[in-house]
């Protein structure tokens, strides 16, 4: 048989066994209770929590100083003294790293936190109500999605600058824009989905009950959009992350010296620091990587523990 | 007595779960004569609907899901075939009728297009044969109107009538036996009514074997020449349905009878039995009933009982009634 | 259908006048204009430019005469090139729309297998495999994706051009000028459907497994049908409602130019003109460019409604 | 301390060969060593150079064009009448000679004998005429400011008030005079750059309206060393050589502008797609390029200096103390040697270390002195605080600093930052792009500004941003006013000299701004083409109509 051959994953029976094993508590502790019991999510989160640990406390306890250059250690690989190397000013690229993780971790968690949550919420209230609601939802995206954004990010760089908001403040706010206008994709994403899931009969059932709109949308649709949603976050996680960098050429990013993974790697642009230089570019990329894949796995396993009835598992 | 249509065998069922390993279904044997109506009675979680689906072939591959013992069709273990030979006997030999008609059904699809899909895969038959098969199906199950029934998609008609467009596709090919999954569950009582008759009428005009799938007794009453009672995964007690409603053995059957539903008043369960099934995951080895049943003595929670025949025509498996036996 | 498709364009015509407007306050508000940028010019020649510009102009008088240009079908004239936008666009859009429709089509096709086949498959090594991929390609910069192919492909194998839309002095036609740009695109393609599947092919993955799970699937494989129309008919297609509305924001991407690819490959296209033009705030440039993508979002978000209602019987237009 | 790696050994011997090279105004050429490794796809093409430029957009015309990249493309089509040498002095090219009046109000040109414009029509004073009356044509846009050569009449024809410019004379077909209002040092330069056909330009051109003479920036004809061919847009802009050059029909029979990127134009230059090309310097590159073998590198001095600029209208700028205190505190030796690894150097004078006029005798350098830094702070009243930042009347001495992003200011930003710190000084810096830079510049909105100059061919260009009536940062200085308008009203280099190494010696002690560094540029030719000699002031265009195709 072809490669395609497959039997049927095996789901909702096994909820069921699942769902029997831990009888007697709220939906919400089952959730937590199932999560915990998911290996790899709970590594996944153990990892990010490292990482946030390291990142906090780290540059603390390396002797290198954020800031200062050194031209005599200028582009060094990495060996005893500095660990994985150093910068073309001489500075340590593991205490930039850590120190830049504070920073990207921040800037990928909030937006696409922010993002996530609009263009859930958006996106489902237009799908699920319908009518007039749908229609000025919609519009209203439609509109947002013609605004060019690098002139409109470029006026906020002067206005925050006019504002005299502090360069390390402004980063959040951007986040903060970007989210109001990034989340038109996501809602039509979610509105279309929540379309096709209004008439299944299981949401049929929460309207017959009369359950409030907002249990409708949290408790029951979630569940079933939190695939989409996971895959916005990965995506949104490492893009937030890059795109910081570029938001800097527009006064907007983190401004130097103070680093991100993503200016990290933007100094190391070149041929030939990106062959003969990989720790300049290695490390912050790795960060990124690694993050993206603890919080797709953690989400997953949310996944899962939300609504075990999508549990993919088949082989694992 | 002839040669079984189909013979569960010793059958069980493990899945591989994050919390370990749950024993869905455990040495289950039975068999459907030709012609003949079983049915599977128990509550949600006792592993009735995992025996049905391991002779659809529908349960996930083996890391996941582990099968023991054999399920034979004609004499032929089909838990030993490649999934390739599986796959014609689906639909063709074995149909199947799921609980929530409106998710069963594909919704981007028409009526029409899902009922002509075996017909053309298992009997070969051309588009417009198939159309015309399709609409004569669906005129066979009751159906007014049947061209724009065909050209309608799932979500603009009732749960009845969907339920009834199942059952058209699953006697399409004039399978030899049909299960249906708690056919019923999902609808308005009126309609029930409306679709076992329908199903009662299709088993007697086709002579196809029926195994049915169900908590309601009521409905097992009705339709049912046997009846198999699981418990926790296990068969706790088989017999005729006279025997079952008029002497039942097994007090987890006692139970169950003691607790149909009154008329009209649904879901009532399993109010008279108290205590909840135990988990797949943490199955005793001694009798799974014990903890519940009002007659457990101690011996009870150090042995598993075995089926064994009360009468030529029933058998139940309880240490208390071997006990007595042997007193 | 037809009624609901003539109210949605009725509708628009509000619409883009909004985002006329709306585009034109964020021009007209970024700091900085033409002028401005020149560092040469005495202050009293800069004030000369501005009057001759129109520069010195109130905001609506300026905006009503972008408005009424519009109108008559004229898209302005460019400051910096001094060629009418039209043509300027004309010059760069088209290599621009080659280039992503070719990506495009490659990636959609890419992602909708590669997805489907995780999908049928979750969590065995192809989609271990494939996740990993997805997420490192995401991960790096793509600059760095776009150095990666040039090294291997053009300076040490020598098999294929390092940028460029036509090998230098050719005065190809027919055949062979498509043969010599089909072989500057390669490299450009490719980068462009490496960064484009990863995503596509998460949300193709995410949707399929939904699909899978759907008792409809079970059904269709109770019936005995071949695996294959359980997976690509009944399955596939109700994953690929979902991926509509993604397919409806890929309109304007048609048109709107790969900034840094482009710019690496040294692909003629529309993207650097953005960015140069909005270096030196060419704005009769931008706004018509920019009011161009905003057109095709509103018609590619309308496509997708109309596409979606179309795909899937549920979706009842109002 | 840890042993030197090879890179620091690397980068001080390219600091010790660029100390020897820093006077000369020659390119210092490190020559292929094995010619044999020319790609084949260079070696193929027999009777084309390629030449590799940036961002082209196709407005040919020496007078409209609004990126410097169309001005390289005009430079080959058009030619000048008066050019630079590689020192900048003046060069005859089109014209043959030149007289200047005694007071410096009156040029009096004379062109070659038999010019011709390519399409073989003749180039004569009255094209000369067309060309300068047509830039004071009040619908002119374009780049050239003409008005700065103060042309006798000039302002009255572009008001309308007159029917021609009173200033312009042709004597007879070969000789032309210009009369001016005030002598200017850069005025030859002005009237003597490329010359526009009245034959062609003219045909439907009527003065307050250029659609017309517009329409032929994309059909440029002029008298330069090659012929316009085609504009491929985003990829290249070719010509053919031209049979009536003055100097003779160039040798290569083509040549070819392909566009090229940073990211790319080594990997371009390596495959054998171009042959010259130009390359930022620094050591990697020039290890790259060495290792190549058929690449010869001619490496010279930029006309150009990066700065920073203070805001004089900000309260504690004014006071000449912290300006000198911002200077002495900041380590620009560190800046040039990381950025530019050997190849720059510390700028002392508003000006390239080339140029005729470079000489830094007495001129302050403000080596780098934190001590004296913080004397001068202290003297002016800044006193360091708890926080360790400095203040005065309850003010904190925090500066702002505008810049962009590249990969210079991601080496300036952090150095100043740390610099200024062990001050006491507090530096906030504000990154934008340039356009919003100097957007924000003109608002006032700043403490510090860094950019770098446009390339300068004339000292007079590196010091008139000094000068009151063109500054736009407040500064003002009589003695400064003076002394550039002296400058620039004489010919007389070694008159001119004088004046500007007292300008750059009272420029120093008042710092109105901190000068930071002048680079080298690295151009680079494929070793099969032969006579290429680029320079500062000429870039390729120099050696251009010379070329040879050697392998």
């Amino acid at each position: 048989m072809s490669v395609l051959s497959l039997r049927l994953p095996w789901r909702r029976r096994q909820a069921e066994l699942a769902s029997l094993a831990s009888a007697g508590r709220t939906p919400w502790q089952q959730a937590l209770a199932r999560l915990w019991r998911n290996r790899p999510a709970m590594l996944a989160l153990l990892f990010l929590a490292l990482m946030v640990v390291a990142c906090v406390a780290g540059p603390w306890l390396l002797p290198w100083d954020l800031e200062t250059t050194d031209a005599l250690a200028a582009n060094h690989a990495p060996g005893a003294t500095h660990w994985l190397g150093t910068d073309f000013l001489g500075r340590d690229i593991l205490t930039r790293l850590l120190h830049a993780g504070r920073i990207s971790l921040a800037v990928g968690l909030v937006s696409v936190v922010l993002s996530v949550v609009l263009g859930y919420v958006l996106g489902a209230l237009a799908g699920y109500a319908g009518g007039w609601l749908d229609g000025a939802i919609m519009r209203l995206a439609d509109l947002l999605m013609t605004i060019p954004s690098l002139p409109l990010l470029i006026i906020l760089g002067a206005l925050l600058s006019e504002l005299q908001v502090a360069p390390e403040q402004r980063i959040y706010l951007v986040m903060l824009m970007l989210s109001l206008l990034g989340w038109t994709n996501l809602a039509r994403i979610i509105r279309g989905q929540v379309q096709s899931l209004r008439s299944r009969d299981f949401m049929l059932a929460t309207e017959v009950l009369g359950l409030p709109l907002w249990r409708r949308l949290l408790v029951h649709l979630l569940p079933n959009t939190i695939p989409t949603l996971i895959v916005v976050a990965t995506t949104g996680v490492a893009g937030a992350i890059l795109n910081e960098s570029y938001l800097s050429y527009l006064g907007l990013g983190v401004v130097p010296p103070t680093p991100s993974w993503g200016n990290m790697m933007d100094t190391a642009n070149s041929f030939v620091d990106f062959q003969r230089r990989p720790w300049l570019w290695m490390p912050p990329g790795l960060a990124i990587f690694a993050t993206v894949i603890a919080i797709n796995v953690l989400g997953d396993g949310l996944r899962d523990a939300l609504d075990p009835r999508l549990q993919a598992r088949g082989a694992r | 007595m002839s040669q079984p249509l189909i013979e569960f065998d010793r059958l069980s069922v493990q899945f591989a779960t994050e919390q370990g390993v749950a024993r869905a279904v455990q040495d289950v044997s039975f068999a459907i004569q030709a012609g003949e109506s079983v049915a599977v009675v128990g509550e949600s979680g006792c592993g009735k609907s995992v025996t049905a689906l391991s002779l659809m072939g529908l349960l996930p591959p083996a890391p996941a899901c582990r099968l023991g013992g054999e399920v034979r069709l004609d004499a032929a273990n089909l838990l030993a075939l490649p999934p390739a030979a599986w796959r014609p006997l689906r639909g063709r030999d074995i149909a199947m009728v799921f609980q929530e008609p409106m998710s069963a059904l594909n919704p981007v699809l028409s009526v029409g297009e899902q009922l002509m899909e075996p017909l053309l895969t298992h009997r070969q038959l051309s588009p417009a044969a198939a159309w015309q098969q399709a609409i004569a199906l669906l005129q066979q199950v009751g159906i007014a109107r049947p061209e724009a029934i065909a050209a309608s998609y799932p979500h603009q008609l009732s749960g009845g009538m969907l339920q009834r467009v199942m059952l058209a596709i699953a006697i399409s090919c004039q399978p030899r036996l049909l299960i249906a999954d708690e056919p019923t569950t999902a609808l308005d009582v009126t309609i029930q009514a409306q679709i076992l008759d329908l199903l009662r009428r299709l088993q007697q005009a086709s002579g196809m074997a029926l195994l049915l799938i169900t908590h309601d007794l009521g409905i097992v009453a009705e339709m049912a020449d046997r009846v198999v009672v699981m418990y926790a995964g296990r068969v706790v007690e088989t017999g005729s349905v006279r025997d079952i409603f008029r002497h039942p053995q097994h007090p987890y059957t006692q139970g169950l009878l003691a607790s149909r539903p009154v008329p009209g008043r649904r879901l009532a369960r399993l109010a008279a039995i108290p205590g909840q099934v135990p988990s797949p995951l943490a199955l005793p080895d001694h009798c799974a009933f014990a903890e519940r049943c009002p007659h457990a003595r101690p011996a009870c929670l150090h042995r598993q009982p075995v089926l064994q025949a009360t009468s030529p025509t029933q058998q139940a498996a309880c240490l208390l009634l071997s006990t007595e036996e042997a007193a | 259908m037809r009624t609901y498709v003539l109210r949605r364009l009725l509708g628009a015509i509000p619409l883009l006048f909004g985002a006329s407007l709306l585009i034109f306050l964020v021009f007209a508000l970024t700091p900085g204009d033409f002028i401005d940028g020149n560092i040469n010019l005495t202050p009293q020649r800069a004030a000369e430019l501005k009057a001759l510009y129109g520069l010195d102009r109130p905001l609506w008088a300026r905006y009503l005469g972008w408005l009424s240009q519009l109108l008559h079908g004229d898209l302005g004239f460019s400051l910096q090139h001094q060629i009418p936008v039209s043509t300027l666009l004309g010059q760069y859009l088209w290599s621009s729309f080659l280039l992503a429709l070719v990506s495009l089509l490659l990636y959609w096709t890419l992602s909708l297998a590669v997805g489907v086949l995780a999908a049928v498959r979750p969590y065995s090594w192809f989609d271990r495999v494939v996740t990993l991929l997805v997420f490192a390609a995401m991960s790096f910069p793509v600059f760095f994706l776009c150095l990666l192919l040039i090294k291997w492909f053009a300076v040490d194998l020598g098999w294929l051009p390092v940028g460029g839309m036509i090998s230098i002095g050719s005065n190809a036609t027919g055949w062979d000028y498509a043969l010599d740009v089909a072989r500057h695109m390669v490299l450009p393609v490719l980068t462009l459907v490496m960064l484009q599947a990863g995503g596509l092919t998460r949300y193709v993955r995410a949707s399929m497994l939904d699909a899978l799970a759907m008792d409809c699937v079970r059904t269709a494989r109770a019936k005995g049908l071949p695996e294959r129309v359980v997976i690509l008919r009944h399955a596939l297609r109700n994953a690929l409602l979902p991926l509509i509305a993604l397919l409806g924001f890929e309109l304007p991407g048609l048109f709107a130019g790969a900034i840094v690819t482009e710019k690496i490959f040294n692909w003629p296209g529309v993207g650097h003109i953005h960015i140069d033009t909005l270096a030196a705030r060419d704005y009769p440039v931008l706004m018509s460019f920019t009011l161009l993508l905003a057109v095709l979002t509103i018609v590619g978000n309308l496509l997708a409604d109309v596409l979606s209602a179309l795909a899937d019987p549920r979706i009842r237009l109002r | 301390m840890p042993t030197h790696s090879p890179f620091l050994r690397r980068l001080l011997a390219a600091a010790v060969a660029a100390g020897v090279l820093a006077a000369s105004a020659q390119a210092d050429v490190i020559a292929a060593t094995n010619p044999s490794a020319i790609p084949a796809q260079a070696k193929a093409r027999k009777d084309t150079i390629v030449g590799a430029i940036s961002a082209p957009q196709g407005i040919f015309n020496p007078y409209l064009f609004s990126n410097g990249w169309d001005e390289n493309v005009t430079e080959v089509i058009f030619g000048r009448l008066v050019g630079l040498d590689a020192q900048g002095k003046l060069r005859a090219e089109q014209a043959e000679s030149w007289q200047v009046s005694k007071d410096g109000l009156q040029y009096t040109l004379k062109l070659r004998k038999g010019l011709k414009f390519s399409d073989g029509s003749p180039f004569t004073a009255d094209d000369v005429a067309f060309t300068l009356t047509f830039l004071h044509d009040p619908a002119y846009d374009g780049g050239t400011d003409i008005s700065l050569a103060k042309i006798k009449g000039g302002d009255a024809y572009k008001a309308g008030k007159a029917s021609s410019v009173e200033g312009i004379k042709v004597l007879n077909p070969q000789t032309i005079q210009i009369t001016v209002t005030e002598p200017g040092a850069t005025t030859l330069q002005l009237i003597g750059g490329p010359v526009l056909s009245r034959a062609w330009y003219g045909r439907g051109y009527q003065p307050g309206k250029l659609d017309d003479l517009r329409q032929y920036s994309s059909k440029p004809l002029g008298a330069g060393p090659y012929i316009y061919d085609k504009f491929v847009p985003g990829q290249e802009v070719r010509f053919h050589a031209n049979p009536y050059y003055f100097a003779g029909k160039p040798a290569v029979p083509n040549f070819i502008y392909r566009i090229t990127s940073d990211a790319t134009k080594l990997q371009l230059f390596q495959t054998g797609e171009t042959d010259l090309e130009g390359f930022s310097i620094n050591a990697d590159n020039i290890e790259q390029l060495k290792a190549l073998g058929f690449a010869n590198l001619n490496i010279y001095n930029s006309s150009d200096y990066s700065l920073i600029e203070f805001n004089h209208n900000k309260p504690a700028l004014k006071d000449v103390r912290v300006r000198q205190a911002l200077t002495y505190a900041l380590d620009r030796k560190k800046l040039v040697d990381v950025v530019y690894q050997g190849y720059g150097s510390v700028a002392t004078l508003p000006l390239s270390p080339v140029s005729w006029a470079y000489d830094t005798k007495g001129v302050n350098p403000y080596n780098f002195d934190p001590a004296k830094a913080a004397a001068l702070l202290d003297q002016a009243g800044w006193k360091l605080g708890s926080d360790g930042i400095r203040e005065k009347g309850g003010q904190k001495l925090v500066v702002t600093l505008l810049a962009t992003k590249s990969l210079f200011n991601d080496a300036l930003i952090p150095i100043a930052k740390e610099n200024f710190k062990r001050v006491g000084v507090e530096l906030r810096p504000e990154v934008s792009d340039f356009n919003a830079l100097l957007a924000k510049r003109k608002a006032g909105n700043f403490d510090l500004a860094t950019f770098r100059t446009s390339g300068l061919n004339d000292p007079h260009d590196g010091v008139a941003r000094f000068r009151s009536t063109e500054n736009e940062v407040g500064y003002k200085n009589a003695q400064v006013d003076k002394l550039i308008n002296a400058g620039n009203g004489t010919l007389d280099i070694g008159k001119r000299k004088a004046i500007y190494h007292q300008l750059y010696q009272v420029l120093a002690n008042d710092a109105p701004l901190i000068l930071l560094a002048n680079r080298k540029l690295l151009y680079v030719n494929s070793s099969r083409i032969g006579n290429y000699q680029p320079d500062v002031f000429n870039g390729i265009f120099g050696s251009l109509p010379k070329l040879k195709i050697q392998y």
